[in-house]
Parts: C-alpha cells; structure tokens; sequence
C-alpha cells in the first residue's frame, strides 16, 4: 500500500500558519499576511488534491474495494488502560473526499476575502482565524478516532465562535458568536457523553475498530437496556446530538442564522460549506455502527434530517435577509444529507442513500459556497443584507448574476446541474425506505426551488433601487472564485460517486431513476415558475398571498418563535430560576449558616457576660455551687 | 480520754460551720464580716482534723499540727487582708463589698 | 542531716538568701540610691536562676514533707526564668516615682511568692503543700494591690485574698475528708492506701475545686479578669504565668502521685471542667477590649488547655504540661510585656488604642503577633507544637471527643488574638499610639520572650529532656 | 544537603534578603531573584527526578531525606517527591514567581507583602514535599496564616470580613485534620511497635476499620475545606474577592491544591477501606459542588466573585475525580490541579491588572476592553477558553481523564454522578463567556480607556509564565500525564 505519510503537512501547515499569524501577525502588514494564509492554503490544497488522486486512482483500492488508510498515527494521551486518545490521519473515500472539498473551499475563501475583506481592522488576524479553522477541519474529517474528532470538533466550533465574533465591536456579533458556541457546546456534551458510554461499551476510540463489521461495537448485543433501547443506541442518539449541533439541525439549528453575522465569505466556509456538514460526515464516518447496532437511532436521524429540512425550507420563504435566507437553506440542504443517511442500507447499491448524502455533501459545498460568496459580493456592491433594498443588480454585476443563477439552478436540481444527480439519488433512497419521508422531501424540492428564485429574482431583476453609489462588480480576487466554483457546481455531477463513496468501499451501480427524478424535475421548474410569477416584477402578490395566511406566515416569519423559547429557557429559567436561586441561597443559606455560628458565638459571650458581675459575693457563690455541683453530679449520678 | 460525745457530732459541728462560714461569705456586706466568715471555714477545717485525728488516727499528730499550721496561717491572711481593707476603707470611704466592683464583665 | 541533704533544698534556700540579702540591703541602701537598687535585685535573681541550672541531687527530706527530683528541679527551674522575665518586665514601672520607695517590698514580696510555689511544687505532704500554697498567694494579694492610690488595684487586692480564703477553706475541707478516711496526708500514704469510697471524691472534688480556683478553672474563675485588670502589669504577668503554671505543675504531680486510684473519677471531672474552662474562657475573651482583661480571659482558656495534659494520665501528659508551661511563659510574658510597655509609655491598655500601632511601633507589634500567634497555636512558633503536643496526649488516651471540643475552640479563640493583629496592623486610627523608644529592660525582656517563642518549638533536644524526666501512672 | 529542602530554605533566605534591603523598593528585586532561583530548583528537581525514574529506580518516594526531630514521638522532617509532587511543585513556583511579578507595583508596606508572600510559599513548598504528617500539618497551617495578614493588609472590599472568615473556616478545617492525625497517629501501630507519622510507612500497615470510619471523614473534610468542599466553601468567593491579586493567585491557585493533595496522600491513601466505604457521601457533596459552582457563576457581578464561583467548580472537580479512585481519574484530577492553578492564577492576575487600570471589577460597568488593552484581552480569552476546557489548552486534558476515568465505574451511581457532573462544561462556557462578551468585546464603553497602557513587561512576564504553562500542558499532556499516571498507582493500588 502506498505511504500517504505526508497528508500529515495537511494538518502541519495550517497549524504553523496560524501560529505565525497570530504571534507575529501584528508586526506584518495586511497583504503579507493575507498572502502567507493563501499560500499556507494553497500548499495544503495540492496536497489535498494529490491525496485525492493518488487514493482515488489506484493507491486506495485493494481487492477492488477503498480501504481504510491509516496514514500517521501517534498516542497523544493515554487515558485508560485500554483507552487512549490518537492524532493521525485517516485516509478512506470520505475523508479523502472531505479533503477535497474543504481545501477546494477554504482556498476559494482566502483568495475571495483578500479582495473582500480589504482594509479591513484584524485583517491578520481574519487570516490567523481561517488558518486555525482550516487546521481544525481539517483534523477533523482525517481522524483516526472518535476522540480526535471529538478534539478538532471543539476546534472547529471555537473557531467558529471567533470568526463569527470577528466583528467584535458589534454587539450583534459578539452575541451571535456567544450563542453558535454555547449551542453547539450544549450539542458537544451529548457527543462526549455519547463517546464515554460508546467507549466503555467497545473499549475503543479507534474508527477501523469501531466500524469493523466483526468489531466489537457491532457485534456486542447492546448490553443493558435502559427505556426501551440498548446502551449502544443510546450512545449513538447522544453521539448524534452532537452532529446535530454542528449541522443546526433542528431544534439545535438556531445558532446558525445568527451566525451570519461573520464576514460573508466565513459563513460561505464554515456555515455552508465545511463546519456545518461535520453531523453529516459524523453520522457517514460511524454509518456501520448506526445501521447494525442503533438501527432505532438511525431512523431518529431520518426524521429529524426530514423534519429540518421541510422546517428550514418553510422559514426561508419568508426571511428577506439574503444570508438568512442562505442559512435556512442550508439547514434544509443539510437535512436532506441526514436524512439521507437515515433511510441508507449498507453495501453495495443498498447503501445507495450513503452514497447520495456525501456526493450531495460535496455539491452543496460547491454551490453554497457559491451562493455565499456571490451574495457577498453583492453585499460587497450595495452594503445592505437585506433584498428589499435590491433590484435590478444584474445590469450592475453581470459576474455575479451568471455565477449566482448557476447555483440556484444547481440547488434546485436542474438537469444536467449536480443538484440534479444527486437530489435524485436520495431521493431514489428514500422512495425505497419510507414514502411518507419521501414525500417531505418532494415537497422541500419544490420549495427550495421557490425561495432560491425569490432570493434571485429580488436581487438582479426588478428595478434598481436608491443606491449610495452605483453598485460595481467586485475585483477579481472575489470573481475568480466565483468563476471556479461555477464550474464545479455545474460539473460535479459528473463524478462517478457511485463508484468511488460508498458505504462499503466497494463500487456498484446506479443509474438515475426517472420515475423519480422527472417528478421532481417538474416539482422544481413549478417552484422556479411561481417565483418567476411573484418576483420577476414588482407586484402585491406576495404581500397579498402573505396577509391571506396571515398567521402562518407571521409565524415562519418568526422562524416559529423557536429563538423566543431559547431566551426563555436560558433567561428565565436558568438564569433566573436556578442561577439567581443558587446564588441566593450560597449568600444567605450555606454562607448564612456559617456567619450564624459567628453570631451565635457572638450572642453568647454577650448574654452571659452578666457571670462576670464585679460581685465578689457572687463569684463565691459561682464557686461554691459549682464545687457542689460537681460533688453531686460525681458521686450521685455517676457512681 | 474518750468523753463519750461521738465522732459524728464533732462532724456535725464542723459541717454546720462550715455552711454557715459560706453562707456568711455569701451574703454578707461588710468585708470584714465576710473575713470573718472565712475564719469560720478554716475553724470548721481544724474541728475535722481534730476529731479526726482524735477518734480515727489518734496515733499520729498530723491532725493537730495541720490544725496549728491553719490557725497561724488565717492570722497571717487576715492581716494582710485587713490592710487591704483599710485601704478599700480609704480608696472607696466604704467597706461594704457592693460598692467594690468598678471591674466587671 | 548533712550538707548534701540540705542541698536538695538548693532552690529554696538560695531564694531565701537573696531574700535576706534584699531585706538587709534595704536597711543599708541610702535614700537616693534606691532607685538603682532595681538593677542589683535583676542581677541577684539572674544569679539566683543560675544557680538553679547547676545540678543537684535528688531525694526526701524532713520524713518525707520535702521531696527533691529531677522533674521538680526543672519546673523549679522553669519557674525561675519565667519570673527572671517578669523582673525584667518591671523594671521600668518600678522605676516610677511612686513606686521607687518601695522597691524592695516588690522583691521580697515576689521571692517568697516563689519560694512558696516551690514548697508547693516540693511537697510530699499536704501540710507542706498547704504552706506553699498560702505562702504564695497570700504575698500576691499584697503585690495586687501594690498600687496604693488606685481603687482597681485595691479593689484587686482584696477580690484575690477573699477568694484565695474561701477557695483554701474548701480546699483545707477536701483534705480534712481525705484525712478523715486516709489517716494520713503523706502523698505516698495516701496513694498507697487506695480508697475510692465516696468520702475520698467528696474530698478529691474540694481540693479540685482549690487548685482550680489557683489554676482559674472554670467555675472557680472568676477571680481572675478582675485582678488582672487592676494588679498592676507585671503582677497580672506573674499570676497568669508563674502562678498558674506553679498551680499545673503540682496539680499534676498531686494527681499522678496521689491519686492514681481514682483516675477514673477524675479524668471525667477534668473532661467537664476542661470543656467547661476553654469554653467559657473563650466566650468572654471574645468581648474584651481591655487588653488586660482580654488576656486574663485567654490565660482561663489556656489554663483549659493545660488539662488535655492532664487527663491522659501518661508520660506524655506530663510532657506536654511541662512543655507548654515552657511556652506559655515565653507567650504570655512577650504579650504581657508590650501591655505593660505601651501601658507604661502612655497610658493606654485597651484594644482599640492599638490601632495602626504596626505603623508607628513596627518592632512591638510584630512581637505581639508573634504572641498571639503562638498563644493560638500557628505555626512555626512554638505555640504549635505546644497545642499540638498537647491535644495528642489526650487523643493518646482515647479522648477524642474533648479534643475536638479543644480543637473547635480554638478556631473562636484564633478569632480573638486575630482581633488584635487585625487592631495594629489592619485598622487605621486617627491618632495612634505615637512612636517611642523602649529601654533597655524592656527590649531584653522582650527579646528573651521572643527568642524563647521562636525556639522552643523547634527545640526538640527540649522535649526530649523533659520527657526524660517525665513519668506517668 | 538535600535539594528538596532548598524549596523551603530559599523562600526564607529571601525573606531575609528582604529584611536587609534599605530600599522598600528593593524588596521586588530580591524577592523576583528568590522566586527565580526557585522556580531553577524546581526544574532542576523535576528533570533529576525524571532521570531518576529513568534509570529504573521504581521507589515510591525519590530524593528522600531524613532527619529526626522529636525522637520520642517518632516525628521526622522528612521529604521526597513523587511525580505528583514534582508537578505540584513545578506548577507552585510557577504560580509564586507570576505572583511577584504580578505585584510588582504594590504600594503600601512592600517589604512586609513580599515577605508575607515569601511565608506562604514555604509553607506551600514545604508542604508539597514532606512526607511526614506532622510537618506536613505543620506547613499546611503555616501557609494558610499568611492570608490573613495578606488580605487584611492589602485586600478590597469588606477584606477584614473576608479575611477573618477565610482564616477561621481554613483553620476549622485544619482543626478537623488535626484530630484526623492523631487518629492516624495513634492507630498506626495496630500490632504494636513504634507510632509514626510517616506516611509511607503508615501506608505498609491497615488502620483498624473502625478508626478509619471516624478519621477517615475528619481528615478528608478537614482537607476538603482548602480543597472548596460543598457546603464548606463559603469562604472562597469572599476571600478571593478581597484578596489583593498576587494572593488571589497564589491562594486559588496553589493554596487550594493543598486541599486535594491531601485528600489523597493523606486521606484516601492511608485509610483506603473506609474511603470505598464513604465515598458515595463525598461523591454527592462533590457532584454538588461542581454544578453549583458553576451555576453560581452565571450571575455574578463581579469579575472575581465569577472565578471564585469557577475555582469552587473547578476544585470540586479535582475532590470528585479523587473520590473515583481509578487511575485515570486520579490521574485528571491531578492535571486538574495545576491546569486549574495555572488558569485561575492567570485569571485572577488579569484581574488584577485590569482593575488596576479600570479601577472597578464589576463586569457591567466595563466593555470592549479588547480594543484598549489586547494583549491582556487575549490572554483573558485564552484563561476562559481553557476553563471551559477547550482541546489544546491545559483543562481539557484534565477534564477527560477526569471524565473518562469516572466513567470506568461499571455502577450506575458513578456514572450518573459523572453525567451531572459534564453539565457543567456547558454551564462554564455560558458563565466564561458572558464575561468575555460583556468585558472585553462590543464597544468600547467609556473614552477614557484610551488612556490605558496595554500590558507592561512585568505584567506581561507574569502572564506569559502562565500560559506557557497551560499552553504546553494542552498540546503535549503525555509528559505531564505520564508522571502522574505512574505515581498514582500505589495509591490507586491501595484503594482497590
């Protein structure tokens, strides 16, 4: 087998960037540091794509199937005796492929935010943050077990609390960089304690072991049972908790709006293309322990993967916030990948919906970091976030019109784009597993189809609006990018993931099923239609349609006031019902308690100084009766 | 020797001194009263040893001779305590024993 | 009975010599030359406690009354430099002009004091003991009330020898009972025909209730703050050290020699009234602002302390009592001697004149936390190892519950002496005690105080040596 | 002479070197020079310590050293580290030396700060490296007094309350220790034969059960004041509060440690039957602690009170991983230890050094620091982001070995208890970075703080000692966990 020992420089480079970065990075000017970022990026990049290649084309086949590659391994801390925590690199078709696309993105990103964010205050440190996340993602997705992915998994999660927060003057930032950690952190605790009952179950942190069909996580019965399901499906529910939070699906997905509030091309990287998909690549990476140990668990993934995609979908109907409505289209997108593992079977073209997720994983990177990016540069031309203030931008920024209709097409799964191929395919799995999510998930198509083209009719079509200033075209540090992404977008499709990720490793056949995806096909184009209807022109449609259903719209407007009851979990209860109680009674009762000693001490001494008279009589009387009191209490009582 | 008035008696006599030595201590005002009262106790003391010795151990003196130490010594606390007094007398214009307690608590 | 016999008398008779001395000196000392006649009477009592180290031969005298051993001859010794110290302390103050006439009465007065505590320490007969006891309290009454124009110091003077009447009256009814069922008051008689009828407790209990009185044991203490208040400084010293430690030191001998049969009884008098003594003690030291006053009620807690020692009835106890003695001497003096210098330069005994006094008087007020410090038992001074060594001679007996008491009580007892730290060194004062330079005397005094509190803990060689000549039941 | 007992005479050398300068301003330097030469012997003692065990010597103890001192009793001065010593006393001259530079402009009685800080650390020291419960108790109490004066002297706030109550409640738990010694003391010869304090020899013989049962609470109680036990901690958050920061520091940092030091070495290692008989008490009270710590955090107003609430959490940590009594735990709860010492103490010298420039410690009452001071808000970020246990810094580590090792426990108590107790990783993240929010980022809140003067060399010195050690811990815990995991195993052994 071929010695990938250098994919270690994958992790290595990035690190060292971001430690030159943030010691030195004051001391640099802005360009070089941005350029040392790039070029810190670009080398990991060539490596990622050399990986890919050399694994894909011949190094990672044994036998015809895609082994499990352990490139680099080392002990970092010995836990138990049998447990102890690795860092290595892990080289299977998904992580490969993983490599692949956060390299492809995270570069894209550096060179798009040297143009975007220039003149920025912190741009070094902008640079520093990209590096650590890369670092971290990185890490992440080559882990030889769960526990170093659980280590780079907090990574990526501060590192997202950073960029997010990277405006941290703006008190809108600060918070919705407070709240995506604590969320995902609340997620976390499940993940680890997932790990714990896992680990103490199988003994191992090790991926080869834990997903080995003889291993002892698939083998073992379960163990006890507690309300109704073994240990093992307990542990990968809590397991998933965790995915679910990096992934914002719901009712943990609440954070990621709010994430918006980072630089746009951040939310393109971490909150689209890379971070987000992490619950995904989880669930994926432990896809044979769920589907022979914690079956039960697996269909939890697929409700919940179907129920945030249709929910998600709702609410960007109604958002005119264009990274908002990104967001909730990412949510939904990514639901669709959960659910699509939550409906696979294993091997061959049973593991079809495996298949589907990671090939619609790898698209959506493409066009969502598109979309990202082009509505950054469309925030970039008129300095607004929100599409009532749009229209007409097509004239304006004709680049970003071509690429940004590129990815809406993409996304909404036009034939011969890769949204197609791949929508098509878990929708293929899902239609053999369960037809009630399969019809969800039809209906998601349609409206995702409706808000991508609201979204894009509101912001280059119509008529122009008062701007500032004419609205320009971005340089070419950020249409670059948005060029290379459009050819990936539309492109990608083509891949034969069918026979390069699956469930198994080994290749296997499938063919797009057109009793499905021409429903489909049409389901879109009627989306695209009745947006062409509503937002091609100006008209009272929408506003008309909206006050006919009034109150639903009012409430996916709110985003179905689920942030409401966040506040009110988090401000009334816990803050006010059990943090302010336990303060209170740490000052008054446990401290109160030991200054009542003190008082009572105090007391004492002061009610009975009046033993202390200045009588000599009395004194001699004290005297007298306690000698007598000792001889009574001696010789009477005790003998 | 014996006159026939039992041991019990003597002790009787010295008990009831002794009480009455303490309850003069204790309730009277004038502090030489109160001297007083503590020469009652001591005499209540000797009256012990006396009887004891007497009755009990008549072989040996130790009685007696404790009983003479505690005579000469009550004179010599008396003095001193007296000149004390005389000073109270001067310091206070008062020997009653009330009236010393300026310390206290 | 030849020299050597009369040489066990050795301590005895050298105090007797140097009260002759003092008594003749008087007679020849001019009129001026009496205020330098503090100086000779140091120097003689140094020379006193010298001779005391030298060493002696052990034994009994007069059929058994006078009993010289290698323990006595140490607590005579430690005695010695305790009131070295407090000779040393008074210097200053005798030096008054009100005091310099009387000079010598203070010397006389203090040495047969002493020479009584050694009698008592001494004894092997109650007589003796009897002799000893009033021989050294009846003197201190007079000491008491030294000061002739106070009312407090008279007012001193005659609560002490009221009490100390009533408190031998009791003590002479114990022995009178003990007698009455004994026939004899030889210790060795007495411990050797063992009675536990309920005659001999009666007994025991008065004569518990006299050395408790001696000693200030709760309920036999309320004496105590009263006269330390008013007796002048050094007299206040002397009781709450060189009494009460003299007061210990036959205590337990009396109680290992005398009574080791009804051990039973008086371990639980002495668990009652320990828990009874540091209890209360510390209650009211709690309140005190006099610094006197605060000290007296700390030396009734401390005299508590001194019965962990004595329940346990082993080699260790005796140990630890001797030790702490030790310790508590150097302590309380070092405490005592700034009361009395700061009282001497202007005045002020009450805690909240010392306020901000580190800033003004650093020296003092580091020494005086040196004695708090030690007098709480915080290490490294010897106060520590002192308690330490204490409680574990009663949890050597199994005397868990007192020692928790003991312990718990020291925490509200640690509070107190912080007051006083807090006090110079925490509080600011509008006009605190301004700078002043001590004598000479004053700074030796304190500097032996010192040198004692800082060494003696470390000292092992010193424990062991008073273990050596420890002994228990 | 022995190079163990140069911790303890350096710290007093330099208080004389104090005493002897004529320029109060002087006794920085010395006491700066004596912490350094500290903080040299110490690693001279860690790496002749790590040779040592390289060459094979499988002692328990190494660099032993005796000598009597009172023979009758069978009381020693003796010493020897372990690995769990060495890190202890690795991380104290860490902390002590931050501390000096960390109150490098104290103002009012310098000479006498200094020599109180220079008193503590020998009883820290001294206590780290006996081997003798006598001397050890001995040092215990000798470094809790100084606090007293230290926060009487140069506390804030109400600091003669807090002073006062600190001491009374350490001195009351120290009280319940001493009677747990004489315990162990006067069982430690059940067959007869000599009574001794020394613990290694006390660990060679079984303590009567029904002693244990008695002793065994006393002495962990007794430790477990120092240590923050529920409901026993009442004295921290005032005391830290008041303390002047140097103290703070070394109080929550080192001081604390003590307590869960002794928990183990003492407590758990010399009466193990009783400790498998009683932990389930201690895991519960524990297990309170750590969450209520936490949840007491959120809503503190005050930048110190938080971390006092955090250190109450934190050490209520390192108690319960002790009370698992497995070797990875054991082994987290030591890391926790100096991770958290290190941490806190970078807290509570941030503290200080922000309040030195804001004058105020109340979080609402400040904001957008980062902008005026970054230096200082950075390592800020860095303090909080490893008290929440952030991979890569030093509590991480600690936590899952504390976590994981908890979790070895096959019965259902333990494991629910380590449940609970991982909630409040979450909670610690709402509290840490509420206070980070509010205090260093948004804007900034008043246009005097342009005045400030980001961090000046002394106080950037005493920072980055500790980082560096948080920083090194996290990335490369084998070094450290190694040590640990090794010397723990007698203990470990025991207890089984």
């Amino acid at each position: 087998m071929a010695d990938f020992g250098y994919t270690v420089w994958i992790l290595i480079v990035p690190f060292v960037t971001f430690i030159v970065l943030g010691l030195f990075g004051m001391k640099l000017k802005a360009r070089i540091s941005g350029l040392t970022g790039t070029l810190g990026l670009a080398i990991v990049t060539v490596l990622s794509y050399a990986t890919a290649f050399r694994y894909f084309l011949g190094a990672g086949l044994a036998d015809g199937i895609y082994q499990k590659i352990i490139a680099f391994n080392s002990t970092w801390l010995t836990l138990t005796d049998r447990l102890h925590i690795d860092m290595g690199v892990l080289l299977d078709p998904i992580s490969v492929m993983m490599l692949v696309v956060i390299s492809t993105v995270s570069f894209m990103v550096h060179i798009y935010s040297l143009g975007y964010m220039k003149g920025e205050k912190g741009f070094e440190r902008y640079y520093s943050f990209l590096s650590l996340f890369t670092f971290s993602m990185m890490g992440l997705v080559v882990a030889t077990n769960i526990f170093q992915m659980y280590i780079f998994w907090e990574l990526v999660g501060i590192s997202s609390y950073l960029l997010i927060g990277f405006y941290y003057s703006r008190p809108s930032a600060v918070a919705a960089s407070k709240k995506a950690f604590i969320v995902t952190r609340f997620a976390d605790m499940g993940f680890l304690i997932g790990i714990l009952i896992l680990s103490f179950t199988t003994k191992t942190f090790d991926f080869v072991t834990l997903t080995d069909l003889n291993g002892p996580a698939i083998t073992s019965t379960g163990g006890a049972v507690f309300l109704g399901m073994s240990v093992m499906t307990w542990s990968m529910i809590l397991i998933f908790v965790g995915g679910a939070g990096k992934s914002a699906m719901f009712p943990l997905h609440i954070w990621l709006p709010d994430a918006m509030e980072g630089p746009t091309p951040v939310s393109a990287l971490i909150h689209a293309a890379t971070m987000v998909v992490a619950g995904v690549y989880l669930v994926a990476r432990m896809f044979p322990v769920y589907y022979f140990a914690a079956p039960e668990a697996l269909q939890i993934i697929a409700w919940v993967g179907a129920f945030s995609s249709l929910f998600a979908a709702v609410i960007a109907t109604t958002q005119t916030d264009i990274k908002r409505v990104l967001a909730y289209s990412t949510i939904s997108q990514i639901g669709y990948m959960i659910f699509s593992l939550g409906v696979s079977g294993y091997g061959g073209p049973e593991g079809l919906g495996f298949m589907a997720s990671n090939w619609h994983l790898f698209n959506h990177a493409m066009f969502k970091a598109l979309l990202f990016l082009g509505a950054g540069s469309v925030i970039h031309a008129v300095h607004s976030n929100y599409m009532t203030e749009m229209g007409g931008l097509r004239k304006h920024l004709p680049i970003t019109n071509i690429t940004f209709l590129i990815a809406c097409l993409t996304i909404a799964g036009l034939f011969p784009l890769s949204g197609f191929f791949s929508k098509d395919e878990i929708l293929t799995a899902a239609f053999h597993h369960d037809k009630v999510l399969f019809a969800i998930e039809y209906l998601v198509a349609g409206l995702t189809a409706f808000y991508m083209f609201r979204l894009y009719f509101s912001i280059f079509h119509g008529h122009d609006r008062q701007y500032d200033h004419t609205p320009h075209e971005s340089p070419a540090t950020m249409t670059v990018p948005l060029i290379i992404l459009a050819i990936g977008s539309v492109f990608s499709g083509l891949l034969p993931f069918n026979r390069l990720v699956t469930s198994d490793g080994a290749p296997f056949e499938s063919h797009i099923e057109w009793s499905v995806a021409g429903p489909s096909l049409i389901i879109a184009l009627t989306g695209i239609a009745i947006a062409w209807v509503m937002y091609r022109k100006e008209n009272t449609l929408p506003d008309r349609l909206a006050s006919t259903f009034k109150h639903s719209y009012k409430w996916a407007y709110n985003k179905f006031y689920i942030d409401e009851l966040y506040l009110f979990i988090t401000k009334k209860i816990i803050f006010r019902r059990i943090s302010q109680p336990v303060a209170w009674f740490d000052r008054h009762i446990v401290d109160g308690t030991m200054n009542g000693i003190a008082w009572v001490t105090q007391t004492v001494s002061n009610r009975i100084k009046g033993l202390q008279s200045g009588q000599l009589q009395q004194y001699g009387f004290v005297f007298v009766t306690g000698a007598v009191a000792l001889v009574l209490f001696f010789i009477y009582l005790i003998k | 020797m014996n006159s026939g008035i039992p041991l019990e008696y003597y002790l009787i006599v010295a008990t009831i001194m002794f009480f009455i030595g303490v309850y003069g201590f204790l309730t009277r005002r004038n502090l030489i009263t109160i001297l007083m009262s503590t020469e009652l106790i001591l005499n209540s003391v000797n009256i012990n040893f006396l009887a004891f010795n007497r009755f009990l151990f008549p072989g040996k003196l130790d009685g007696h001779f404790f009983g003479l130490f505690v005579i000469a010594v009550a004179a010599s606390e008396a003095a001193v305590a007296i000149a004390i007094i005389i000073n109270i007398y001067r310091r206070f214009t008062s020997i009653n024993v009330e009236n010393v307690n300026e310390l206290k608590y | 009975m030849s020299l050597d016999n009369f040489l066990m008398m050795r301590h005895e008779l050298v105090l007797t010599l140097a009260f002759l001395i003092i008594l003749v000196a008087e007679v020849f000392t001019g009129e001026k030359k009496k205020e330098k006649f503090r100086g000779f009477a140091v120097v003689l009592f140094a020379v006193v406690t010298a001779i005391g180290m030298l060493p002696a031969p052990e034994g009994t005298l007069f059929g058994g009354m006078y009993q010289a051993g290698r323990t006595t001859t140490l607590m005579k010794n430690i005695l010695n430099i305790g009131t070295l110290i407090v000779l040393i302390q008074s210097f200053t103050w005798l030096g008054r002009p009100e005091n310099r006439d009387r000079i010598h009465e203070y010397f006389m007065l203090l040495i047969s004091t002493l020479l009584g505590m050694y009698f008592m320490i001494s004894a092997g007969h109650f007589l003796m003991f009897y002799i000893g006891i009033e021989l050294a309290t009846i003197p201190l009454a007079a000491l008491a009330a030294f000061e002739r124009y106070k009312n407090r110091s008279a007012e001193a003077g005659i609560k002490l020898i009221l009490s100390s009447s009533l408190s031998s009256g009791i003590l002479l009814y114990g022995l009178s009972m003990i007698y009455g069922t004994v026939g004899s008051l030889y210790f060795a008689d007495i411990a050797a025909r063992p009675s536990t009828a309920a005659l001999t407790i009666l007994g025991f209990i008065f004569f518990f209730s006299g050395m408790g009185f001696k000693m200030s044991l709760v309920p036999f203490h309320l004496w105590t703050a009263d006269v330390y208040e008013g007796a002048p400084v050094s007299i206040a010293a002397y009781l709450s050290v060189i009494s009460k430690g003299a007061a210990a030191f036959i205590f337990i001998i009396i109680l290992y020699n005398v009574f080791p049969v009804i051990i039973d009884t008086w371990q639980k008098v002495i668990w009652v009234i320990a828990v009874m003594t540091i209890t209360i003690g510390n209650l009211f030291a709690l309140r005190q602002k006099n610094m006197k006053r605060f000290l007296a009620f700390s030396s009734i807690a401390q005299a508590g302390f001194f019965l962990l020692g004595f329940i346990g009835g082993s080699k260790l106890g005796m140990t630890t009592v001797i030790y702490y003695a030790l310790i508590y001497i150097f302590t309380n003096l070092a405490a005592f001697g700034i009361v009395s210098i700061i009282a001497e330069k202007t005045g002020k005994e009450s805690m909240d004149d010392y306020d901000g006094l580190y800033r003004t008087n650093p020296k003092l007020s580091l020494t005086m936390m040196l004695a708090m410090f030690s007098l709480a038992g915080i290490p490294p001074v010897a106060g520590f190892f002192g308690k330490f060594f204490l409680f574990a001679a009663a949890a050597e007996k199994g005397f868990y519950v007192l020692v928790a008491i003991a312990v718990l009580n020291t925490i509200v007892a640690l509070y107190y002496y912080l007051l006083v730290v807090k006090a110079m060194f925490i509080n600011k004062s509008e006009n605190p005690i301004t700078y002043f330079k001590s004598d000479f005397m004053s700074k030796l005094g304190l500097a032996i105080c010192i040198a004692g509190i800082v060494v003696t803990g470390f000292a092992s060689g010193l424990f062991e040596m008073i273990r050596n000549l420890s002994y228990g039941i | 002479m022995n190079i163990l007992s140069c911790l303890v005479i350096i710290p007093l050398l330099t208080i004389t070197g104090i005493l002897l300068v004529k320029d109060a301003r002087q006794a920085r330097v010395v006491s700066a020079i004596g912490m350094g030469i500290q903080l040299i012997t110490a690693f001279i003692i860690v790496f002749m310590y790590l040779s040592e065990r390289k060459a094979g010597n499988t002692d328990q103890m190494l660099l032993m050293s005796s000598y009597e001192w009172f023979r009758s009793l069978n009381i020693y001065y003796t010493v020897g580290v372990d690995g769990i010593s060495v890190a202890m006393i690795a991380l104290t001259s860490i902390v002590v030396s931050a501390g000096v530079f960390a109150s490098w402009e104290m103002e009012d009685l310098k000479k006498e700060f200094f020599i109180s800080l220079m008193l503590l650390a020998t009883g820290v020291f001294g206590f780290f490296i006996s081997l003798d419960l006598f001397t050890m108790f001995l040092f215990y109490e000798l470094a809790v007094i100084p606090m007293y004066i230290l926060i009487g002297i140069w506390g804030s706030g109400p600091k003669e309350y807090a002073a006062m109550k600190l001491t009374l409640m350490l001195m009351g738990g120290s009280a319940l220790l001493m009677i747990g010694l004489f315990g162990i003391y006067f069982n430690s010869a059940p067959d007869g034969g000599e009574l001794t304090f020394n613990i290694i020899e006390i660990s060679k013989i079984t303590i009567p059960i029904q002693a244990q049962r008695w002793f065994f609470p006393l002495t962990f109680v007794g430790f477990g004041v120092l240590g923050a036990l529920f409901p026993l901690h009442t004295w921290s958050p005032d005391g830290h509060s008041s303390a002047p920061t140097a103290v703070s520091m070394l109080h929550a940092g080192v001081l604390m440690k003590l307590g869960g030091y002794g928990c183990f070495r003492v407590a758990m290692f010399l009466m193990p039957e009783a400790a498998n008989e009683m932990a389930w008490i201690f895991i519960i009270l524990t297990t309170i602690s750590v969450v209520y710590g936490a949840f007491g955090a959120i809503v503190q107003k005050d930048l110190k009170y938080i971390n006092a609430y955090s250190s109450v959490s934190h050490c209520g940590l390192v108690l319960f991983a002790i009370l698992m009594m497995n070797r990875t735990a054991m082994t987290g709860a030591v890391i926790q230890m100096v991770s958290h010492g290190l941490m806190t103490a970078l807290f509570f010298a941030l503290i200080g050094m922000i309040y030195g420039r804001t004058h105020t410690r109340i979080i609402s009452e400040m904001g957008g620091l980062m902008k005026v001071i970054p230096f200082l808000g950075v390592a800020y970020v860095i303090a909080g982001l490893a008290s929440l246990g952030l991979p890569g810094l030093s509590g991480f580590v600690a936590e899952m070995n504390i976590f994981f090792g908890s979790f070895e426990h096959p019965d259902t108590f333990h494991r629910v208890a380590t449940i609970i107790a991982i909630t409040s990783i979450v909670i610690t993240a709402v509290y840490i970075l509420r206070v980070i929010a509010i205090l260093l980022l948004g804007p900034v809140r008043d246009p005097h703080y342009s005045e400030f003067n980001d961090a000046r060399w002394y106080e950037k010195l005493s920072i980055l000692a500790l980082l560096t050690g948080i920083v090194y811990i996290g990335m490369i815990p084998s070094g450290l966990s190694g040590i640990i995991r090794d010397s723990i195993m007698p203990i470990v052994e025991k207890l089984m």
